[in-house]
């Protein structure tokens, strides 16, 4: 009697499921992590092309500077969400004056890791043309099997040998 | 002749009481005798050690927000009389689950850690259903139980983890998955995780990092144990931890109420294991959980509580001197000793110890309550003489 | 009564398997399922037996050493560790007094045997005063011993250039090579070696001797008060024994054997580990004596002997067969599953008789 | 009595058998509203397995149920658990405690119906998340506690409280019940002071006044006296006189009690007493035993038992007779003075007992008598190999003491055939037998000691006729051939009468007097209840 499960009670728990999966899908997408990575490089797109980047960029997450990229450099930083909003000072040329732009652009929901090219952004290429999603290189996976140590003594890195 | 029987059984019986309260002094310094201990052992080592009060400070704030909820899981099976909770293991793995999902979708920050325990959730009530119904099964030997079902839910971890993620339950990036293909990496970077909710609301004073979200989210929990004390369940939980026969006749269901307070106390250190991680900002897959039981407890035990009685307070103070002694052994065993290995296993030394005279003390208490009554006999025998 | 006469052919098999205990049979058939799986995906079954054996060898004494606190009720011995730790005392100060080949394996024994008997008095006093809680405590007993001889083997002052670190001249190193010293003392004696297949028979020989002391001490006046002790202690104090001391004899007899079990698994391993290594040893030990079919307390000699042949047959046979099926080393995960298991399962049937 | 309306409670006709064994016949009794029923009779007279059918316990249905009828105001009901009886306004306090030893007065009155508050968190876990109405508690509690008329703290914690007080908490739970409309109470002074006892009787009193009808079982007579209406006495399952108390008295109700007219008793035991048993010398002097066995406690016991005689010790339940074995033979924490055979015996040493030539089987076959899961041989042989060395064969000149299983396997045999134990072998393991079998295996493993003095607890509890009586000569015959002093404790005055020279009765954890074995039944109800507290 006391543990009988009414229809109101049925009804609250439906919804705290239903919440707590609401929450989930939520963070599913509020948490979707990616990996921006910013190229000062050359480009060329749909016959365009940029041939001398910019000397050099700073590039400002979050008013954090997470990259200084001279000509030819590459910078990462991480993002979370899909409203990815950056702030760049470009110099154009060695000693010359800074130039601000913010930019703010989506990413897709699905690519993990995403090469920007800062100068055909900033020439206003289309997106196709600025972005594209990071493969890793396969050569890093190499045939070396790491060896599963499952038997660790955990806190701090004191071992013992678990069974035998 | 009955009348004056009766009489002098409660004479006796007061003066028993009035003999008790005079060795209370006593009776206080014997049932603290770890804390003290450790009071004194740190008072030792600190000096020795030669860090300063700042460093000290800001690890323990650290250590006592990446563990405290942890040890706070440990409450709910010791009020429900199931001794020490060695199973709180099967929600830190429930919980290592829950985060290698959430590394793989590559879910970041706050809203990973959240993903991370909303996924433990059923996980953990699964493994804390079978560990309780094992623990029933038990009865009386609920603590080498419940350390050997940690063992036990280990092997079957590592089957899941080992060779089902992967092969049968996807995974998909790399830096998760072994090079073979199926099967978890040793470590699994939490970075982009790492202290998130530690540096949320984060105040610097004079270079101690004071992590407040952390400590808002255990003080959510110790107000949550609080009013959970003053519920049915909990006062059920509270009577079935006293006399299981007794509340059985008052028409408490005692099985279900001791399968609910394991799976409280599952759940609650699957958050707290996330909360440790994200601090640590790695996941070592196979030996992370493993000796996370042992620390709580040890921590606990420090704080002062014992098998069957526990506190908030014995949780603070716990993890506040057992951390303490942590960080300064290492460096005051090298100093004294010369070698830096000696204060690595002085401490480990002392957690198990710890836990040992815990148990014993326990045991003996409750073989020495039995032999009072002879006592009260042979009193009564001379007065009546 | 008349009923156990006529008995269906089901029944006889329903409590076969009621008093055999379905995880046990689920164990053995494994074992068997893998000894036929064996030829057919290619595995040398010669090898793996006298693996097994061999095996069977190093491990049967630890097992044993179970025994004596099973039959006097003090549970299962998880404070293994301790005799362990004896042992690697006996080991290394046997080494250290310059003692080697054969001989230093008995010196070991002679050395190892005071600190067994200290040690064990110690813990079986220990046990005496939390009678009911021993299985917990032991567990902890054990792991503390384990924790505190670590700082010792760094700090007790010993000079054998075979086991100290070699930069610093101090402190005993994490494995030390038997070779020159004990390595083989026992299997190699008497080896019998027939192609693929070689049976230890010095070891074997021990073990028999050590297994038919405790099938003779059983049988003696003290080792029926043990068993009787352990049965139903109420029984036997009112029978006039000294509960308390016949439970302090098991303990230091364990401890004993546990000492003389690590230095048997030693000489067929070749190497001494140290530090962290004993930590873990006593559950393999509990699981096979349970897996061979003994209770919390109840165990007999045959069950040691099945348990180490089954627990062992598993720990050789699947790396083996299962990589060899399907391409996966679960061996590892297998073995954790089953002996684990098997410890709950003991853990959870209610034991009969007396309640300690 | 008027039988026109339909009296709140009605019996009739209740039969109980326990295995074959008839504990209960032919009961009916009624009982009106507001009305307090005294119970009493000797241990075993079935008062508490009548209170047990009518409170719905578990035990009743696992033995096979019970036959007639109860009816509540006229309405037939049967209970499949206690949770039923008290739904239909039943309450019991049971004789041991049933308190969480933790928890305040008025947490243990209300336990488990407490009332709640609801809040957000309880409409999804469920009610049992509801929070504690501390404030309607301790009024609930308070109201509880002046309904029963004697004053508590509510507030104190029961392990903090005295004995007394305990008990009050008790009453005070069934109080609160609102439904309660009769309560029983299973020896509630017992535990009490006289001022506590005198302040229950005020109570239940109240109570009555209130309507609420009371069952009160007691051995303190002149309680029953002072506050029931009507007095019931049962004996060997019967009930023998149900009269309004005000017609009696406590002679009247002791002879009840213990029945039997005077001239059959003692038949052939007589004789043996006749010669004097005070004049043969004394082989075991007790001085100032106290004994710490939970339940039976002793205190301050002097007895002589004479050489060659069966001594009886009787009592009812609980008042220590079992305790003076017990205590002797070292089982239980004790204190004072023991002599035998001109040599002081210490206490709390099994063995220095048993080294005595002292033997003792236990009333506690089960836990302390018997090896269950070992063989007949084992159990047999087990004492008198550990503390004769009997049974062993010696090898390396005693260094080796070996289990002679031949031996064993012949003297088990020996006491199958003597005894007449049914078993399939001597193999057979102890747990296998009938009570009956498990005792006569109990009593074959104290003759293999060829004690000289034998103290035998309860040896009949829970046997069939054939195998008591079997047991009871068995005792008789080791008593007249071997010349052994046997002193047996029992609860069955008969069959003490029948196997006994003399009979010590135990009250209140004292000597309360000895009688020879022919003396009038009333002599030893008398003492019985003499010290009962």
């Amino acid at each position: 009697m006391k543990n009988k499960i009414t229809k109101r009670m049925l009804l609250f728990r439906c919804g705290t499921i239903a919440l707590l999966l609401l929450i989930a899908g939520l963070m599913f997408i509020v948490g979707r992590g990616h990996t921006v990575y910013f190229d000062n490089k050359k480009v060329s797109y749909d016959g365009k092309s940029i041939d001398t980047p910019p000397y050099r960029i700073d590039v400002y997450v979050n008013d954090e500077r997470v990259a200084k990229l001279s000509a030819g450099d590459r910078g990462m930083c991480s993002w979370m969400g899909q409203d990815f909003r950056m702030r760049m000072e470009i110099t154009k040329e060695k000693g010359g004056k800074k130039q601000i732009a913010n930019v703010a652009l989506k990413i897709p929901y699905n690519m993990d890791g995403i090469v920007l090219n800062l100068p055909a952004l900033l020439a206003g290429f289309p997106q196709d043309g600025y972005l594209t999603e990071f493969v890793p290189a396969p050569a890093e996976v190499t045939a070396e099997d790491e060896e599963i140590v499952t038997d660790e003594f955990g806190l701090e890195g004191l071992d013992d040998g678990m069974e035998e | 002749m009955s009348n004056e029987n009766a009489t002098t059984k409660g004479n006796v019986l007061q003066t028993g009481q009035q003999k008790k309260k005079g060795n209370s002094l006593l009776n206080l310094l014997a049932s603290n005798t770890v804390p003290i201990m450790f009071i004194i052992i740190c008072a030792v080592c600190i000096p020795i050690s030669g860090f300063s009060p700042a460093y000290l400070i800001n690890e323990i704030l650290t250590r006592m927000g990446r563990n405290t909820f942890l040890i706070l899981a440990l409450l709910i099976p010791i009020m429900a009389g199931m001794g020490l909770n060695f199973g709180m293991t099967l929600g830190a793995m429930a919980a290592e689950i829950g985060l290698i999902f959430v590394s793989d979708w590559q879910i970041y920050g706050i809203p990973g850690m959240v993903l991370a325990m909303i996924i433990s959730i059923p996980i953990s009530m699964l493994l804390g259903l079978i560990c309780g119904k094992i623990l029933n099964a038990a009865k009386g030997r609920e603590m080498v139980a419940s350390y050997i079902i940690s063992f036990f839910i280990n092997g079957i971890y590592q089957l899941i983890v080992l060779y089902m993620m992967g092969s049968i339950i996807p995974i998909k990036h790399t830096t998760v998955k072994l090079p073979r293909g199926y099967g978890i990496r040793n470590t699994v970077s939490l970075l982009n995780m790492r202290q998130k909710l530690d540096d949320l609301l984060a105040i610097n004073v004079k270079g101690v990092k004071i992590p407040v979200a952390t400590f808002i989210v255990i003080g959510l929990l110790c107000l949550f144990i609080v009013w959970f004390r003053k519920t049915k369940l909990g006062q059920d939980m509270r009577a079935v931890g006293q006399d299981m026969e007794v509340a059985r006749d008052a028409g408490i269901d005692v099985e279900r109420t001791r399968i609910i307070s394991i799976l409280m106390s599952t759940v609650i250190a699957g958050f707290g294991m996330v909360i440790y991680l994200q601090n640590m900002g790695n996941l070592s897959t196979y030996s992370s959980h493993s000796q996370i039981g042992m620390f709580a407890i040890a921590a606990l035990l420090v704080g002062g509580a014992s098998v069957d009685k526990a506190s908030i307070g014995n949780v603070f103070l716990g993890v506040t001197l057992f951390h303490l002694m942590f960080i300064v052994a290492p460096s005051a065993g090298a100093k004294i000793t010369g070698d830096s290995m000696i204060g690595e296993y002085f401490r480990v030394f002392v957690s198990y110890a710890v836990i040992t005279i815990a148990l014993i003390m326990y045991e003996t208490k409750k073989r020495r309550e039995k032999s009072q009554m002879a006592e009260l006999l042979a009193a009564e025998q001379e007065a009546d003489a | 009564m008349e009923e156990t006469k006529t008995k269906t052919f089901r029944d006889r098999i329903a409590s076969f398997v009621e008093s055999f205990g379905v995880p046990r049979l689920i164990i053995a058939g494994f074992l068997l399922a893998l000894f036929i799986a064996a030829p057919f995906v290619g595995a040398d079954l010669p090898t793996q037996i006298s693996n097994t054996i061999n095996r069977f060898c190093w491990n049967g004494i630890l097992v044993l050493a179970m025994v004596p606190m099973v039959h006097s009720g003090c549970g299962l011995n998880f404070g293994l560790p301790l005799g362990i730790i004896s042992g690697l005392l006996g080991a290394t100060l046997s080494i250290e007094l310059g003692f080697t080949g054969a001989l230093s394996f008995f010196a070991a024994i002679v050395i190892s045997t005071p600190f067994a008997l200290i040690l064990g008095a110690g813990y079986g006093w220990l046990l005496n005063k939390i009678k009911g809680g021993e299985m917990m405590i032991a567990t902890y007993v054990g792991f503390s011993s384990v924790s505190f001889m670590c700082m010792m083997w760094l700090l007790l002052p010993y000079h054998s250039p075979n086991m100290v670190w070699g930069l610093s001249g101090k402190g005993l190193r994490t494995t030390i090579s038997l070779e020159g010293y004990y390595n083989q003392a026992l299997s190699g004696f008497l080896r019998i070696q027939i192609g693929n297949f070689s049976i230890p028979t010095g070891a074997l020989l021990f073990f028999a001797f050590m297994a038919f002391c405790m099938w003779a001490f059983l049988h003696t006046k003290t080792g029926t008060a043990m068993t009787a002790v352990g049965s139903n202690p109420s029984f036997a104090r009112a029978a006039g024994i000294n509960v308390n001391k016949i439970r302090m004899l098991s303990v230091i007899m364990s401890t004993w054997l546990g000492a003389v079990g690590i230095l048997v698994y030693e000489q067929g391993f070749g190497f001494i580990q140290l530090y962290m290594a004993p930590f873990y040893m006593a559950l393999p030990a509990v699981s096979a004596i349970l897996i061979g079919g003994a209770s919390v307390n109840k165990a007999t000699i045959m069950n040691v002997i099945i348990g180490t042949i089954l627990f062992q047959g598993i720990v050789t046979m699947t790396p083996t067969v299962m990589n060899n099926v399907i391409h996966m080393d679960m061996s590892e995960v297998i073995r954790i599953i089953a002996s684990q298991g098997m410890i709950l399962y003991a853990l959870t049937r209610k034991s009969e008789g007396g309640k300690s | 009595m008027s039988n026109e309306h339909t009296p709140l409670l009605e019996i009739r006709n209740i039969k109980k058998d326990f295995f074959g064994n008839q504990v209960l016949t032919d009961i009916n009794f009624r009982l009106e509203e507001g009305q307090v029923l005294g119970f009493c009779g000797e241990n075993g007279a079935g008062k508490s397995t009548l209170m047990k059918i009518l409170f719905g316990m578990d035990v009743i249905r696992e033995t096979g149920g019970y036959e007639g009828d109860i009816l509540l105001n006229g309405q037939k009901v049967t209970f499949n658990s206690p949770f039923d009886a008290i739904a239909a306004g039943i309450g019991m306090v049971h004789q041991e405690f049933s308190l969480i030893p933790g928890f305040t007065a008025t947490e243990n009155i209300l336990l488990d119906r407490e009332p709640q508050k609801k809040s957000v968190i309880s409409e999804i876990f469920g009610n049992r998340l509801n929070t504690l109405d501390r404030k309607e508690m301790s009024v609930r509690a308070e109201k509880a506690i002046d309904r029963m008329g004697v004053r508590i703290d509510p507030k104190m914690v029961v392990n903090e409280m005295p004995v007394g007080h305990k008990q009050f908490t008790e009453i005070a739970r069934e109080l609160s019940k609102d439904q309660l409309k009769l309560l029983i109470l299973d020896e509630p002074t017992a535990v009490l002071t006289e001022k506590e006892a005198e302040a229950l009787l005020d109570s239940i009193r109240g109570m009555a006044s209130r309507g609420i009808a009371v069952i009160f079982i007691t051995h303190r007579l002149h309680e029953i006296l002072s506050v029931c209406d009507n007095v019931v006495v049962m004996r060997d399952g019967f009930v023998v006189k149900d009269v309004p108390a005000k017609d009696t008295n406590v002679e009247e109700i002791t002879r009840w009690m213990v029945g039997r007219s005077v001239e059959n008793a003692g038949s052939d035991s007589a004789s043996v007493t006749d010669a004097g048993s005070d004049s043969r010398e004394t082989i075991m002097k007790i001085e100032k035993l106290w004994v710490d066995m939970p339940g039976e406690t002793v205190r301050n016991v002097n007895l002589e038992v004479k050489k060659g005689e069966i001594l009886g010790i009787g009592g009812l339940a609980g008042q220590g007779k079992l305790g003076i074995p017990n205590g002797v033979m070292g089982l239980y924490e004790a204190g004072g003075k023991v002599t035998f055979d001109g040599k002081e015996i210490p206490l709390n040493s099994p063995r220095k007992c048993l080294d005595a030539s002292l033997a003792f089987v236990s009333e506690d076959r089960r836990g302390v008598g018997l090896l269950l899961d070992e063989s007949l041989e084992w159990n047999v042989a087990f004492p008198a190999m550990q503390i004769q060395n009997k049974f062993l064969k010696n090898y390396l000149g005693g260094l080796i003491k070996w289990r002679d299983e031949k031996a064993i396997h012949e003297v088990t045999q020996k006491y199958i055939d003597e005894l007449q134990i049914r078993c399939t072998s001597s193999r057979q393991s102890a747990k296998e037998l009938s009570g009956g079998n498990q005792q006569k295996v109990c009593l074959a493993k104290a003759f293999a000691l060829e004690p000289k003095f034998l103290f035998v607890s309860e040896p009949t509890r829970g046997i069939d006729v054939g195998a008591k009586a079997l047991v009871l000569n068995a005792l008789k015959k080791f008593n007249r051939e071997s010349g052994v002093t046997v002193v047996m404790i029992s609860s069955e005055l008969e069959e003490l009468r029948q196997v006994c020279d003399r009979i010590a009765i135990v009250s209140g954890g004292k000597i309360a007097g000895i009688l020879p074995a022919a003396s009038p039944s009333e002599e030893f109800g008398m003492l019985m209840v003499s010290n009962v507290k």
